[in-house]
């Protein structure tokens, strides 16, 4: 599963695709370390390096908008 | 007076057709003239370029859809571009002008103001961004008196909105006189 | 229009319109299915009916509206149901039994471009033949139209007073612009309102025969819970109301549902006539295009074309004899419509080879606009 | 004497059931019923759909409303909300009410509006000649099934129960006086109550399955029918080949024309 | 008919018949729901498809059915379903599907009397506007029909030939009485039937588009599961077959629907005459009715009147050619038909005003006898 | 990193549905659950009905058949018949598979077909504008219910196993994983399958229930949500306004294709 | 109910109504006393004196055509 | 030869429709000519008065329902007392002597029969009656050949009955031949 990589070291490159993203929010408030944050209606990667990659913003994106690595 | 034919543009969600609305509203109910208001529907009027049609005239309106532009409000780039070629030649264009950067070129009057600003920063709430807009368009236009927009806009907003909406007409209205004088 | 009557003057969209007349109309029972873009219709009744003791339901599909307006229509109620397009091809099975079984209650399509699912949310008007033909079998319709909020307001007012005197179903047929555009609409004072309502039986229950026939062909048909115990049924039946595999009974059956309406044509037929005295080229437009029509007809004389308007109110039955007389004067027919020529096929059929007739068919989900016809009429004259 | 014929249209006997037909049978039951109730023959409705079954309403002198194949739920339902005052008694067959109009059944049976539903289930299509229905066993023969069915049949009164019906019942025509009490029950139920009436059709079902003779259905049915109180006893075993009649539901939760006129009350005072 | 041509000799019902047909022309897969006077076409096919390794599937109502059948063919099947009126009328929403996403399949009526219910085992022609303006929308329609157990043998073939070679449902309407007639029916030899499968697309998945403008106007629509992705939607679409508001892309969409059977039309329309040369009153006849007219014209002729028949094998598109070149020919056209005169109005139209054109409808159930046919022409005369 | 584009048609992108619609979040999780079975893109077909989540297909690079409003069932059944090698999934909405569709839902389920249907239940009519489904919680507001619903829900899963499906699950899009293994199990099972989703519809479900914010209702997601096994150790009072998901239903029973692939073995010696 | 009567002395009167009697054998097969037989395809009463009734004839008939008093 | 009109007539579930077809394939597909053959359908059909109707001619068939019947059997008095109407002035009228008691009057060739009677004793099968009628009617009727209605009997009866129901043939035959003879 998806989950399973939360625990490489590898530091998390998340990527929001601001074109696609409708700024619903969702991202930032369920991450559970709150690395993002809204701005200008879109959703902007605020604390990459506190990302535990639990992948849990890629997953509930409605928008294909943001993705984690 | 001939017909005079009015698109409130921008994106779903900022409250064009309730300015559409009212302006009918005030120009049909309070001014006693005619007036149809029309708008997109459906899926597509829900993100992206959206607008309200607004035909003012005195006698029966025959084609209801706005057709040669008197007037073209814009309040996103996207609908700015995506709606102002039906402009008359001498129209007004009133555009948003933090958003609307790149405003098309033409013979066309430009009036812009930062409209959004002016709700969000004078008012202190985006949500009357619609109304600001509204008291500019009435005041350059002229094509509806004051009083009657004031009376259409109390018909229309929330309860216990009607003193902040008051203040975004003011403030619109200035701006409008503001940008004739300019 | 009617700008200069005494009322209260609102601003309402079409769809919003259709349901203050149907109010006004005396309609207390709703049953519909949502669908752009007819859905304000319902949600506007949903509102005020309860308000008025008056029920409104939303049923699980078009069938059921249909079937739920036809049951409510037998205890006494004026019933109605709107749709649009796909809706509307549903519920043809049930127009069909209230047609036969002489049930009044009024359809109203809104309609959007088509086949199938289309264009949900733009114009057409793509379902005139459909109204006329949409179910099977044999028999008489009537269909009107209205082009502006007021005109829906009034139209679907006599919708109801058809219904209830003929004992049909009658169809309002508007479209997207029509139902969308909001605009002023000058609501008369209650008394200033013609209403109809179906006749009551005036014999004892003994003596009842549902579908007596009688000079009028129109039956009486008691609501139910008053006393009166028959049956209804969508099979072939006799006066008693029960099935009968009589060929007389039946073929008086089948004919009479349709001459019920044709010898009433002319009581039931309204048009609105511009400027058609002196025209050379005559214009047939109908719904939201009569509006561009009335526009293009002023802008042709103001160029010295002499264009006049034959704009009927009702489709079906259709407007024959105008037409016919029409096309003695004019010297040109130019049928404009949201459609590829479904009414111009018969006003062909109708000007009797007087006189050329061009269709003007748009089906773009866009409005005719009066440039467009003005180029048509040049180009034909 | 039971006095049949103040309820019956007597100019339309006999009637065009076949010989053997359950359906008659359901009718007498339905008229006992009705009397025992003291129910008003002018503010009572009876609607159907079209199927052999459905052809009951021209037999019953009473308002009667013959509609569309698979429609009468939705008539009923218009009917009963337009004038709550009228009881309204809908009868239908297993086609009629669970295949083409099994949405209407589902739904009338989720609002919960006060219809009694009498669906002769008879595992066929009678009117038209055999085809198969949603409630054919599987394996058993069919003018579109000569083969042997293919498909699983509906439990009707279990979709019923899942729907949200407030009262489901189940009888059978061998066992009429229970089936007459059951219908007693669901008329003066306030909601939508079904009573799924085994019914047997000799003509379209019995010919084709080795039970052409009237009698040979009533056989079968007198050996399969159990009662509920006795189903619960019986091990797994015991109970195959066998059904259950009885009431399989009965709940008080809002009606929906009830909770109409609340609103409507509700409304009143804005006016 | 062809009594002459070499091929098994079979007795059959014009049910059965259709079902030998549709297995004949290579359909595979039937879906339907039952109603008189059609079941007999379904109680066939569910013996003789799984046989065939074709699937037959009773579905849970007749939108069902129609739907089944358009997934079906979206899968390469030839596939059909079968009803009457009431059916008929609830299918109409997915027949307009089928017309507006091109999906081959054929859809029989086999009419009954109506409207509703009707004489469910009695004869008419009432749904043959229905045919053509039975579902919401505009879009061409082709129509069959067919007098006895022989002719619906072949034009059910030809009913899925033309489905599949224009891309469309085709509906192909019998009568009660051919429906239910027994008499010989002559097998050819596979050999001898023209077959006619619809075309595979040549270029590569990345290249495809499955509703390409061509100059033929039809699609080429590939089965699911052969590589080719696309999207089916009922809903205006442009060539790739997503969803479009785009004024242009409609425009083209809804008048090819149209224009597609319309420029084929000399192709798809087929007539029948009988002593039409020297005709100085023309009949107008089809489906079951023409084989009386058949009956009349010999008659009429021993009397001495010279009476000609046009029968028409495709009722939509309209011969309108055909009718007008009769009408040049003769004094008077009579139209008898099993309604009041739905085809007649067609005849008028076509026939331009150059002769008048007398109807003759019977609406009781019973088929017209030799005699009353006879009699009207008499009274033309 | 997972790869949806290759699964996606970019060019449909940005979709229409709103900000913050759960459509979108379901629609990944499928294609996630496919990726993982590796069903060939070629061989899987979607149909859908009509209605927001209906949109699904435009955006899925698989065979896609948007059909007519309620009807995904019947295409659908027509399409696996007719080639039951074809993986078919069905995504419709809680109107579309229950309102119009609610008879072929329930005869799909009965006949037991190899489909796997993913049903959006947002609890309302999004792409008509927020009319009442027949989801919509009794008193929840709605454009034809403004002084609030009066009719009771529909318990979907509960109607499907009553109706005969093989396979019922329920999942959400909160808990996003599960809803994969949910969709997975479900894209396996060999018959008519269902996965209900209760997924969020902001615009015309959240503004007139006081949840106008998409976070505010997949927080209400969040607390609402019990599983099935936590479910059967909760009281009754614990219960209330909880629900359950997981997997409600999963037995084995004949599948048609199958069958009817049988019937065709045994008719082949008489040819 | 019907079934009541049964305990009632006056000897059974049983009629048939040979018009609306279809001949099903219901009546017939289904009398716990035998009272009943067919007859040219149509329900005859044989032995009223057995009668019980019982009214499952009466109760049962489809057609209408049996009465027990 | 001229089209020949057969009407059997009586009530539903005494086989006549199955008569029909055989009459009608014995002709059609037996004798090489032309035969059509209808009946009517639904719950009407189902008891009461029912009937199936045989044309046969050996050119083609126009109209395909029986007009100016050239033969009626009737096996019920209902039957008989509905359908005789269209018989010919000189047509053939073929009844059940022990069932219709009351047959129209009429300038037709009445030929009576107890043939319920001879299926119930001679053959002992009552569900044979109808194929005794058809050996009756074709030996008065003279329409088609022996053998043709012999073949198509066997083609169409249930495997296993093929030998009574020609004994049920033979005897009609039989009865036919007497009733000419008288
Ligand atoms: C729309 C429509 N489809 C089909 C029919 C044909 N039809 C009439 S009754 C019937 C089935 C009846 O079966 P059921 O409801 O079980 O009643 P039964 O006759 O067995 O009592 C069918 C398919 C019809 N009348 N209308
Ligand atoms: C025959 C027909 N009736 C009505 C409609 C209008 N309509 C389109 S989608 C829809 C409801 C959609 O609700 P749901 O299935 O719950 O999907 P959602 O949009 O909420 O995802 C309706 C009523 C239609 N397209 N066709
Ligand atoms: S992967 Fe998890 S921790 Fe990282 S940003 Fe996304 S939600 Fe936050
Ligand atoms: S209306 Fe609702 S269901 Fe539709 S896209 Fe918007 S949020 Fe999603
Ligand atoms: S009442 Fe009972 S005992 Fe008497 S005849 Fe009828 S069934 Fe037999
Ligand atoms: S039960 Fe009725 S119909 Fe049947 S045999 Fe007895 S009396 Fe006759």
């Amino acid at each position: 599963m998806a989950g399973e990589q939360s625990a490489s070291k590898k530091p998390a490159v998340i990527t929001v695709n601001t074109v696609w993203c409708k700024g619903c929010e969702i991202c930032v408030a369920f991450c559970p370390k709150d690395c993002l944050e809204m701005e200008g209606g879109k959703c902007k990667v605020a604390r990459p390096d506190d990302c535990i990659k639990c992948m849990l913003c890629e997953l509930r994106c409605p928008d294909f908008a943001i993705t984690v690595e | 007076m001939d017909r005079y034919d009015v698109r409130l543009s921008g994106s779903g969600g900022q409250g064009l057709i309730l300015a559409g609305k009212i302006l009918a509203e005030a120009a049909a109910i309070y001014d006693g003239r005619n007036a149809v208001q029309t708008q997109s529907y459906g899926p597509e009027a829900r993100g992206g370029a959206s607008k309200a049609e607004v035909v003012i005239k005195d006698g029966e309106i025959d084609y209801p859809k706005a057709m040669d532009l008197d007037l073209l409000l814009s309040l996103t780039q996207e609908s700015c571009t995506k709606y102002s070629g039906d402009l008359k030649e001498d129209g007004i264009m009133i555009v948003d002008s933090e958003i609307v950067k790149y405003p098309p070129e033409g013979s066309f009057k430009l009036y812009a103001a930062p409209i959004t600003s002016i709700a969000a920063n004078k008012i202190g709430k985006i949500v009357v961004t619609n109304i600001v807009a509204l008291g500019i368009l009435s005041k350059i236009a002229g094509v509806v008196t004051e009083e009657s927009m004031r009376k259409a806009i109390l018909a229309r907003v929330p309860k216990g909105t009607e003193e902040i909406n008051m203040k975004a007409f003011d403030e619109g209205w200035k701006t409008g006189e503001e940008l004739l004088a300019e | 229009m009617s700008n200069d009557r005494p009322g209260k003057v609102r601003m309402m969209q079409g769809n919003q319109a259709c349901a203050e007349g149907a109010i006004a109309a005396g309609c207390r029972f709703f049953a519909g299915y949502p669908i752009t873009p007819s859905s304000e219709i319902a949600e506007n009744l949903s509102v005020m009916l309860p308000r008025l003791g008056g029920k409104f339901i939303q049923m699980e599909d078009e069938m059921a509206a249909m079937g739920a307006i036809i049951g409510a229509a037998l205890t006494g109620q004026k019933s109605m149901t709107a749709t649009s397009g796909p809706g509307f091809s549903l519920k043809q099975e049930n127009i069909g039994y209230a047609g036969m079984a002489e049930v009044p209650c009024v359809i109203v399509n809104v309609m959007r471009g088509g086949p199938s699912t289309g264009m949900p949310t733009l114009p057409a008007q793509m379902d005139v033949q459909q109204a006329r033909w949409g179910a099977h079998g044999d028999r008489g319709v009537i269909a009107l139209t209205a082009k502006s909020a007021q005109e829906t307001y009034e139209q679907t007012i006599r919708a109801f007073n058809l219904a209830e005197k003929f004992m049909t179903p009658v169809i309002l047929l508007i479209d997207e612009i029509t139902g969308h555009t909001t605009e002023k609409v000058i609501i008369p004072d209650a008394s200033d309102i013609e209403i109809v309502h179906r006749k009551k039986p005036d014999e004892d229950p003994e003596n009842y025969l549902p579908y007596r026939l009688t000079d009028e062909c129109v039956p009486i048909l008691a609501p139910f819970g008053t006393g009166y115990r028959y049956n209804v049924t969508g099979l072939c039946h006799n006066e008693t109301g029960f099935p009968t595999n009589d060929s007389h009974d039946i073929q008086c059956l089948i004919e009479r549902l349709t001459r019920k309406i044709e010898m009433y044509e002319d009581d039931i037929i309204r048009n609105n006539e511009l400027m058609l005295e002196d025209a050379e080229i005559g214009v047939f437009a109908y719904g939201s295009v009569a509006r561009t029509a009335q526009a293009v007809v002023r802008m042709c004389r103001e160029e010295g074309i002499k264009v006049g308007l034959l704009e009927p109110k009702v489709l079906w039955p259709f407007p024959a004899k105008a037409v016919f007389a029409m096309a003695q004067k004019v010297r040109a027919i130019v049928v404009p419509e949201l459609n590829l020529g479904q009414m111009a096929r018969e006003v062909s059929l109708a000007s009797e080879c007087r006189v050329p007739v061009h269709k003007l068919g748009r089906v773009d989900g866009r409005p005719i606009p009066p440039q467009q016809l003005v180029e048509k009429i040049r180009e034909v004259v | 004497m039971f006095d049949y014929l103040q309820y019956v249209r007597q100019e339309n006997f006999p009637h065009i059931w076949c010989s053997g037909c359950g359906d008659g049978i359901v009718l007498k039951a339905l008229i006992r019923s009705m009397d025992k109730l003291g129910l008003s023959q002018d503010e009572t409705v009876m609607v159907s759909g079209i199927g052999c079954s459905s052809r009951t309403p021209g037999y019953v002198d009473i308002n009667t409303l013959h509609t569309t194949h698979g429609r009468a739920l939705a008539f009923a339902t218009g009917v009963k909300i337009a004038n709550p005052d009228l009881n309204v008694i809908v009868v239908t067959g297993d086609g009629d009410a669970t295949a083409i109009g099994g949405n209407h059944f589902i739904h009338a049976a989720r609002r919960n509006i006060d219809l009694t539903v009498l669906l002769y289930n008879n595992y066929i299509y009678g009117m038209t000649g055999g085809q198969c229905s949603p409630t054919t066993p599987r394996g058993a023969y069919a003018s579109t099934a000569q083969h042997g069915n293919l498909e699983p049949p509906f439990n009707i009164s279990g979709l019923a129960i899942a729907a949200g019906a407030s009262f489901v019942a189940r009888g059978d025509v061998y066992n009429v006086k229970k089936l007459e009490t059951l219908i007693g029950k669901a008329l003066q139920k306030k909601g939508f109550s079904l009573v799924e009436v085994v019914s047997p059709c000799p003509t379209a079902f019995g010919r084709r399955n080795r039970m052409a003779r009237p009698v040979k259905m009533m056989e079968q049915l007198r050996d399969t029918v159990v009662s509920v109180e006795k189903w619960e006893k019986m091990t797994d075993e015991e109970r195959k080949g066998k059904f259950r009649t009885g009431i399989l539901k009965d709940i008080e939760k809002p009606e929906f024309t009830a909770e109409y006129a609340k609103l409507i009350e509700k409304m009143r005072p804005e006016e």
